[in-house]
């Protein structure tokens, strides 16, 4: 494979608490993402993941280590780079009720990021992508409020498209969604990749979500890296216990497979419990 | 938590530094107008200058204000400029009589703010408009106003209560109680007006919050629900308007001693501001911004042992 | 938090129209406009308006009483027309709140901007500037710059706003806070925003409504506290507000009572309609979110008006018999639930769903966001927001309709069916310890003492697979975690020893290996009490695992019931389907070993 | 030995600057002057009662024995005791000093003592403390330091005292009348400003007393006078806003008090006694006879202008409630210096108040300013404004507050000032203060011939010489419209007649009773 667009190398973010002590939430990382491929980084709650994504984004501090794009070191750099970075990594984060702006119309939100980086012809831009992510035209003169989840996650994506990016990174964008939703959302993610050859930087806690999604996961525990690899391995056969442990807890909407896995769970930590004892 | 309460301490202190040098400042300045207004009529330029010098007025701002404090620490807050009375002995009567306004004003309006908070979130309907109605024209009508009908009604038309003074309790109980009631009365309208409305609001919070239901849900009866959790989760919010009320209570005492003639803190902090008498001036102010750091103070030790999360902290 | 609420329902260009809309609409704040408007023009046309200036005098009309001729509202001591100077008394009124409300919006709200935004050492000097400013006494500080002013009413009006700028600091701030941490702030930082248009676009935005709503009641303090310096004989006496009237008029008070109560009346109208329009603004444009309780009376004709036209309604007419009645625990019937809407009207969630529950079964109810399934869970145990409206139904324990009759409902809660929530963190009371709640809501269901109450809870906390029991009674809420929290959610359910669990979304909050767990001891429970179980959820991994029978929700109907592995293996409705379909495709289907 | 009837100047002690009350009555004096020393006791009013409850509309200073307001202070009438004190004519009467002579050309006084006199804490009263006071009042921060640091003392022996100025005093008697006496070692110890200590008829009760609300007083029954004060105990408090006066005394809370032109009527109404007193004359001063700061004023016929566009009936009926009395002259009637049957030389008439502005050559008018005292004059100040108006006078009032408005208002900044200043019972004295350059209220401060060489002959001529001066000064002053007299007004000291009665004023002020008049 040729040379990563996205390198991060040893990130270590700590966030400042009280009295100058500081508490470290990503203990030193290190992963590459492809022009093209998703990655996705998953792990349950307090695992670090939406930080190493936000690390990225410079919304939260980088207190050792590095992320470079296309070669180029991003973090730590001055607002100014950093906006010019904007045109290159985008995000779409989880809660699309809280992430637009209920006071602005879909197409004065998605005229933002252009207007912010001096793009012209924001209107027709603005057709466009909406067409891409599925909405009607008639959906700029409209309020966020107006549509459902699923809809608005549709603009939330539109709005990270709308610069052309090489990298978006997705932070549980489905997490809120209704199931149904989800799976079209989800498809709309891939018709995406497939049409402009963005990468994600997947986040999600759902194992199957992300096996469905991805090219590659990394799995998360505490602040590392526990497994990362091709992901089909990782979802089923993963070689981390963590993987494992996380792999047999998801139920699965089949009453057989799921007595079975249930049955196997049990199994397998009556195992550990054994060879702790 | 002790850590926290050192530190609340030394907060207020820095607010005490800060607002007293604030008045001083305001103050300064105008040492000849100040002497010659001791003086009164017919003072020469040199007796003025003199008094000058006596008052000590023709010092620079910080040494003045860093004398001030000195002695204010020793408590000696000075004398008044223009009476000579010793401002420390001045405050020692004054401010007996507007604490004893203020404070059953302030527990009155604790209590009934409480009551009616409580009856208006929970029961609604009626309760809950009179509320409402209540508050919103307790707070429109200006405390003096009140005041004044109080007066007309009460004391002229009726005879109750005495219309003007205050009777120290020592001397008489019971002309205390009378002789506090219709400015406790005045003061009380606006600050429960303002109270039972904050203090429904938090209780509507508290009620309408996940744990309540799931406490219902165990088969928990109205009552104990809301006398011992609802109650005592709002709390916190309620005793935040209990401080602020104090505040507005102590301003409101500025009128209320005016229209009754009472000798409180107020009228001595009016009438001292009036003619830039500077001891007597920054003595009430001082005694003001202590009392409500003491009660800001104690509400914030009140909410810490009621929220264990604060407690934490 | 608030702020995200207030968001999502203030603004927008339409809005802004509606809100204008809203507020003709309620009548008191249509009042309050007009009376507010009408102060204004006054001010502004005072010279058209009034008969003569101000201070003519005619020593013919002093004390004249009102309604005289010539003289509307009579005369003041000085020979003035008192109509005519309240007239130009607006003008003053209307310049006092003017200043208060600029240089205290002006000072606060740029303070309140700065501060919440960059946070750091700003926000520490001016939390500290607000807090000695807050303690300051403001009137005896007013008195004083009048002993070195003189009567000054711009400056003094300028020095109060100054002193109540710290409440527009604290609402700035605190809104600033919250909506800094919005994820469309970050977005829009992604995107490449500068910082100053983050603020004027985004978070200028935010706090838009409530500095209109503060400054209502700010104007409001205005001419309070000019009315009250006035009094103290602190105001301009060559000027003819309405404080210099009302005190001027104050010193000949026995002489002419009559003429106090004009400025008293204006000042206290105008306070009374700058409050009601302060409180009508805050209903339109902050709680439009939160629906009102609806009147007793109004509530009855909404139920008696739906039950009337549900007759011979399809779904009602013929009751699903899904079992024979002897074993069945709890059966839910026709049951419709509505909330009022903001026009009057009712807007029904739940169009009469029918539910049966035997003893010792773990009932699956499934369906999207907005399905009602929680608004059925609820009902069961009477628990409904209060301003939901049961617009029909029954929901039968042992044949009895609880519905209709509170007592029983009220004693079947807790000792008849348990109760396990969603969010484990918010469901205990945060002030109390974990021991002393559970302790409370067991000895309430079920009379017993202390000592054993807390034996047993500390029995079934370990048995829910908390190891140090005894220490986690004595915990805060906010000292353990999620899973824990719904470990004790679940012991606090159950130890009461009911027949019946709803649980609603139980396992949602929580991470997947924890999920796992809690299922695995709400299926043990089940089976070792005989215990029957609704789960409301919207994972059908979850249903799977746990359930017997399903019933799938859609927009408050139940379109399907099954036993579990038939509805898995042959679903019949379309949307049962799409459903499986769609949960299928993002789930691990197949694990190599 | 009399001399030099009604030459004094008095001590005219700080007025206060927050009660524009006071300043109003600060051309008076802070005379204590029993008029009738010789009331026997044989007064039916005379038999002893139990207490007395009295309100004044204003607070005194404190406690310094230099800064004590001569206006309703009945505080000070009870605790001190004065050497000599001036009647309401301003005649020497005894106090302290059974007798007294004044020294050859006006040089000073010597004054004999009453033998075994104490101070309420039992120490001996004599001539060495009547020396430490003087000399207090001479000290250099004292406001009368130029009056009294250049005297000097001879003590022959205790009971005997001879105060000697370096130069002959024209007003003798105000110079030495009316100081209160505490004890040399009280006032060396500086405790005096906590607690007040004198020889007088009462002492006070500290325990019961709030400074600045309530003063307690029990009578000294060893008073050489006590007589004259029939009352136990002695209650003064302070109410200084109008409605709560009103309020305490139609509630019994207070025997007497004085109440205002507006609460008048109410007052009687409610079957309280009126004590009426005219001890007031509304005028506007028009100091700037020559016009430094406003030229037009130092034109005699813009002077005379400004004196005919006042309806003075309708002032005193409408604005004073029909409590006061139009009036052509500023001095008091009785006075020396009143001209009785003197006809209004300038009766309202707006056509030739404008030919005489047009003849001066300011048809057009001008612009000045009229100072207020934390606006007192809010009834009266907008009719005038308009009536100026009428001969294009533009006057505009300018509010003057704070520590330096009584500065600020004898600054000479403003020379034309509307005032409800007092008329004296001395009518020289007022020559001195109105007329005379060194006057305080003749702003101005600018000589004048004719007026300085009449009020100086003033001082050596016979009480029928002095007479015809005053009145040649009054009509001159008449003439040259140095003033705007508009109406006499006065207070009203509202009392209830079955708790006590007045039957006798003593105040040369003219504006309440003094201690010695409540029976």
């Amino acid at each position: 494979m040729n040379e990563p667009i996205l390198q991060v190398r040893d990130l270590v973010v700590r966030f400042p608490g009280k009295r100058g002590s500081h508490t470290e939430v990503i203990h030193g990382i290190s992963f590459d993402l492809h022009a093209g491929e998703t990655l996705s980084l998953v792990g349950e709650s307090g695992s670090g993941k939406t930080t190493i994504g936000r690390a990225i984004l410079g919304l939260a501090p980088v207190s050792g280590g590095s992320v470079t794009f296309r070669g180029e070191t991003i973090s730590n750099v001055s607002r100014a780079q950093r906006r010019r970075i904007a045109t290159d990594i985008q995000v779409v984060f989880q809660d699309p009720y809280t992430s637009l702006n209920p006071s602005m119309t879909v197409e004065s939100i998605l005229v933002e990021p252009l207007a912010a980086t001096g793009v012209q012809g924001g209107r027709e831009r603005v057709r466009e992508l909406l067409d891409a992510v599925g909405l009607p035209a008639d959906a700029g003169t409209r309020y966020p409020r107006e549509f459902s989840g699923g809809q608005r996650q549709r603009i939330a994506i539109a709005r990270a498209l709308a610069l052309d990016p090489a990298v978006i990174i997705c932070d549980e964008p489905t997490s809120a969604l209704d199931v149904t939703t989800q799976a079209t959302v989800l498809e709309l993610f891939k018709e995406l990749q497939e049409r402009t050859g963005v990468a994600y930087l997947f986040i999600s806690h759902d194992l199957g979500v992300v096996n469905s999604i991805s090219d590659r996961i990394a799995v998360l525990y505490q602040g590392n890296i526990v497994e990362l690899g091709e992901a089909h391995q990782v979802a089923t056969a993963p070689r981390h216990g963590y993987t494992h442990r996380l792999q047999m807890a998801a139920p699965v909407a089949d009453p057989k497979k799921q007595r079975a896995r249930r049955t196997e769970r049990l199994r397998a930590l009556a195992e550990v419990a054994d060879a702790a004892s | 938590m002790l850590l926290n309460l050192m530190k609340n301490l030394l907060r207020s202190l820095g607010v005490l530094l800060v607002t007293t040098f604030a008045g001083f400042a305001l103050m300064f300045g105008n040492a000849t107008g100040i002497a010659s207004s001791v003086l009164g009529i017919g003072a020469t330029p040199e007796s003025v200058q003199a008094k000058v010098v006596e008052l000590g007025l023709d010092r620079p701002l910080l040494v003045q204000y860093w004398d001030w404090l000195t002695s204010a620490v020793t408590g000696d807050l000075g004398r008044s400029f223009y009476t000579g009375q010793q401002v420390s002995e001045a405050l020692s009567q004054r401010v007996p009589v507007t604490l004893s306004v203020i404070i059953p004003a302030l527990a009155l309006t604790a209590l009934i703010s409480v009551l009616l908070g409580v009856a208006a979130a929970v029961r609604g309907g009626g309760i809950d408009r009179f509320v409402q109605f209540f508050s919103v024209g307790g707070t429109a009508i200006p405390n003096f106003i009140i005041a004044i009908a109080l007066v007309f009604a009460f004391a002229i038309h009726w005879r109750i209560f005495p219309a003007t003074g205050y009777v120290a309790f020592g001397d008489d109980p019971w002309q205390w109680v009378l002789s506090i009631t219709l400015p406790m009365l005045a003061l009380l309208v606006g600050a429960v007006a303002g109270g039972a409305q904050q203090f429904r609001t938090a209780m509507l919070d508290t009620l309408g919050s996940d744990y309540v239901r799931t406490l219902r849900a165990r088969g928990m009866k109205e009552q104990p629900i809301i006398f011992q959790h609802v109650l005592r989760n709002a709390a916190a919010p309620g005793l935040t308007v209990v401080s602020l009320t104090m505040l507005s209570l102590l301003g409101g005492a500025v009128f209320i001693e005016q229209v009754f003639a009472l000798p409180g803190m107020g009228r001595l902090a009016t009438d001292a501001a009036k003619i830039s008498d500077v001891p007597m001036v920054m003595g009430t102010v001082m005694v003001t911004v202590v009392i409500v750091l003491v009660i800001n103070f104690v509400a914030d030790l009140l909410i810490q042992t009621l929220n264990p999360k604060a407690r934490m902290r | 938090m608030t702020s995200a609420t207030d968001n999502r329902t203030t603004d927008g260009r339409a809005v802004r129209f509606a809100v204008l809309r809203k507020l003709v609409k309620n009548p008191i704040a249509a009042v309050a406009l007009v009376w507010f408007a009408g102060v204004l023009f006054i001010a502004a046309f005072a010279p058209l308006l009034a008969t003569g200036g101000p201070n003519l005098t005619d020593l013919g009309a002093a004390n004249l009483p009102p309604f005289s001729d010539g003289h509307f509202l009579g005369g003041d001591a000085a020979g003035r027309d008192i109509l005519d100077r309240l007239i130009w008394g607006s003008r003053s009124t209307v310049m006092a709140i003017l200043i208060v409300t600029v240089v205290s919006v002006a000072a606060g709200v740029t303070t309140g901007l700065i501060a919440g935004f960059y946070r750091g050492r700003f926000e520490t000097i001016a939390n500290f500037l607000v807090d000695v400013v807050m303690s300051l006494p403001g009137i005896v500080l007013l008195i004083a710059l009048y002993a070195l002013t003189g009567p000054n009413l711009p400056v003094a009006m300028a020095v109060f706003g100054l002193l109540i700028a710290p409440t527009y600091y604290r609402l700035v701030r605190s809104i600033v806070v919250s909506v800094r941490n919005e994820l469309y702030v970050d977005a829009a930082r992604v995107v490449g925003l500068s910082d100053l248009r983050i603020v004027g676009r985004h978070v200028l935005w935010a706090v838009r409504a409530p500095i209109i709503i503060q400054s209502s009641f700010t104007m409001a303090a205005g001419i309070g506290i000019e009315a009250g310096m006035s009094f103290l004989g602190l105001g301009d006496p060559t000027s003819s507000s309405w404080g210099i009237m009302l005190q001027q008029s104050f010193t000949s008070i026995y002489n002419n009572p009559v003429a106090i109560l004009w400025p008293s009346l204006v000042i206290s109208l105008t306070v009374l309609f700058l409050i009601l329009l302060g409180n009508a603004l805050s209903d339109v444009l902050q709680s439009s979110a939160r629906s009102k309780v609806m009147p007793r009376r109004k509530r009855r004709a909404a139920v008696a008006e739906a039950q009337a036209a549900i007759t011979g309604s399809p779904v009602d007419a013929e009751p699903a018999e899904l079992s024979s009645s002897d074993d069945v625990l709890l059966s839910i019937r026709a049951l419709r639930v509505g909330y009022p809407r903001s026009d009057g009207g009712i807007t029904e969630v739940v169009h009469g769903a029918d539910l049966d529950i035997r003893r010792g079964e773990i009932h699956g109810l499934v369906g999207e966001s907005g399905s009602g399934k929680s608004q059925m869970a609820f009902s069961t145990l009477g628990i409904l927001p209060k301003e939901a409206i049961i617009l029909g139904g029954s929901v039968l324990l042992d044949g009895h309709d609880l519905l209709t009759d509170s007592k029983r409902q009220r004693e079947a809660r807790g000792t008849r069916i348990g109760y396990v929530p969603q969010e484990p963190m918010s469901n205990l009371d945060p002030s109390f310890t974990i021991g002393r709640q559970l302790v409370k809501g067991l000895r309430a269901a079920r009379p017993m003492s202390k000592a054993a109450a807390h034996a047993k809870l500390v029995g079934l906390l370990e048995r829910v697979g908390i190891r140090d029991a005894e220490r986690v009674m004595s915990l805060y809420p906010h000292e353990i975690s999620g899973g824990m929290a719904q470990r004790v959610l679940i012991c606090g359910a159950i130890a009461s020893d009911p027949d019946i669990i709803v649980a609603d979304e139980p396992t949602t909050a929580l991470d997947v290996t924890i999920q796992a767990e809690v299922l695995e001891i709400l299926r043990g429970l089940s089976e070792e009490r005989g215990l029957a179980m609704i789960l409301v959820t919207h994972n059908l991994g979850v249903v799977a695992d746990l359930c017997d029978t399903v019933s799938v929700m859609k927009d408050g109907l139940i379109v399907e019931k099954a036993d579990v592995d038939a509805l898995f293996e042959s679903p019949r409705e379309a949307y049962t389907q799409n459903l499986l379909a769609s949960s299928r495709s993002v789930e691990l289907m197949e694990i190599e070993q | 030995m009399r001399l030099m009837n009604g030459r004094r100047l008095t001590g005219i002690v700080a007025a206060s600057a927050t009660a524009a009350i006071a300043l109003a009555a600060c051309s008076g004096t802070s005379t204590d002057g029993p008029s009738s020393s010789a009331a026997g006791s044989d007064q039916p009013g005379d038999v002893a009662k139990d207490s007395l409850v009295l309100a004044m509309s204003q607070d005194i200073e404190g406690f310094d024995p230099r800064v004590q307001p001569g206006y309703q202070n009945w505080p000070a009438d009870a605790v001190w005791d004065k050497l000599v004190r001036c009647d309401s004519t301003a005649n020497l009467t005894p106090g302290i000093a059974e007798s007294w002579e004044i020294l050859p050309d006006n040089m000073g006084i010597t004054a004999h003592l009453r033998e075994g006199l104490t101070f309420s804490d039992g120490s001996v009263l004599d001539a060495e403390d009547i020396k430490a006071n003087y000399e207090y009042w001479g000290a250099p921060e004292s406001a009368r330091s130029a009056d009294y640091a250049d005297l000097t003392y001879d003590i022959p022996d205790p009971l005997t005292i001879t105060l000697t100025w370096p130069e002959p005093q024209v007003l003798i008697n105000t110079l030495t009348c009316d100081i209160p006496i505490t004890s040399a070692d009280y006032l060396a110890s500086g405790d005096f400003l906590d607690e007040p200590l004198g020889s007088g008829p009462y002492v006070i009760d500290m325990a019961k007393t709030t400074v600045g609300s309530e003063y307690v007083f029990t009578k000294r029954d060893d008073y050489y006078d006590a007589d004259n004060y029939p009352y136990a105990n002695l209650t003064v408090k302070v109410l200084d806003n109008e409605a709560a006066m009103v309020s305490a005394l139609k509630t019994g809370q207070v025997a007497g008090g004085l109440v205002t032109d507006q609460s008048r009527a109410e007052a009687e109404a409610s079957g309280l006694e009126i004590k009426d007193f005219q001890g007031q004359t509304v005028r506007i001063l028009l100091t700037d006879h020559n016009g430094d700061v406003y030229p037009a004023i130092g034109d005699v016929r813009v002077r005379q202008a400004m004196n005919m566009v006042f309806d003075k009936q309708a002032i005193a009926d409408s604005i004073y409630l029909g409590n006061a009395e139009p009036t052509a002259q500023y001095f008091r009637k009785g006075t020396d210096a009143y001209i009785d049957g003197l006809e209004d030389p300038y009766p309202m008439d707006i056509e030739k108040a404008k030919a005489l502005m047009a003849e001066a050559g300011y048809a057009d008018g001008f612009d000045i300013e009229l100072p207020s005292l934390d606006g007192h004059l809010a009834h009266i100040m907008p009719y005038v404004i308009q009536q100026l108006g009428e001969i294009n006078i533009r006057a505009t009032e300018k509010v003057l507050s704070g520590a330096n408005a009584i500065e600020d208002l004898l600054s000479g900044t403003y020379p034309v000032i509307l005032f409800e200043l007092g008329n004296l019972g001395d009518s020289t004295f007022q020559i001195y203060v109105e007329d005379y350059p060194d006057g305080w209220w003749n702003v101005s401060h600018q000589p004048d011939e004719y007026v300085d060489s009449r009020y100086e002959q003033l001082a050596t001529a016979s009480p029928e010489e002095g007479k015809v001066l005053e009145q040649e000064i009054n009509q001159y002053t008449i003439d040259n419209a140095w003033q705007v007299p508009l109406v006499f007004k006065g207070t009203h000291f509202a009392y209830d007649a079955d708790l006590v009665s007045v039957p006798t004023d003593s105040d040369i002020e003219a504006l309440a009773p003094k201690l010695r008049d409540f029976k």
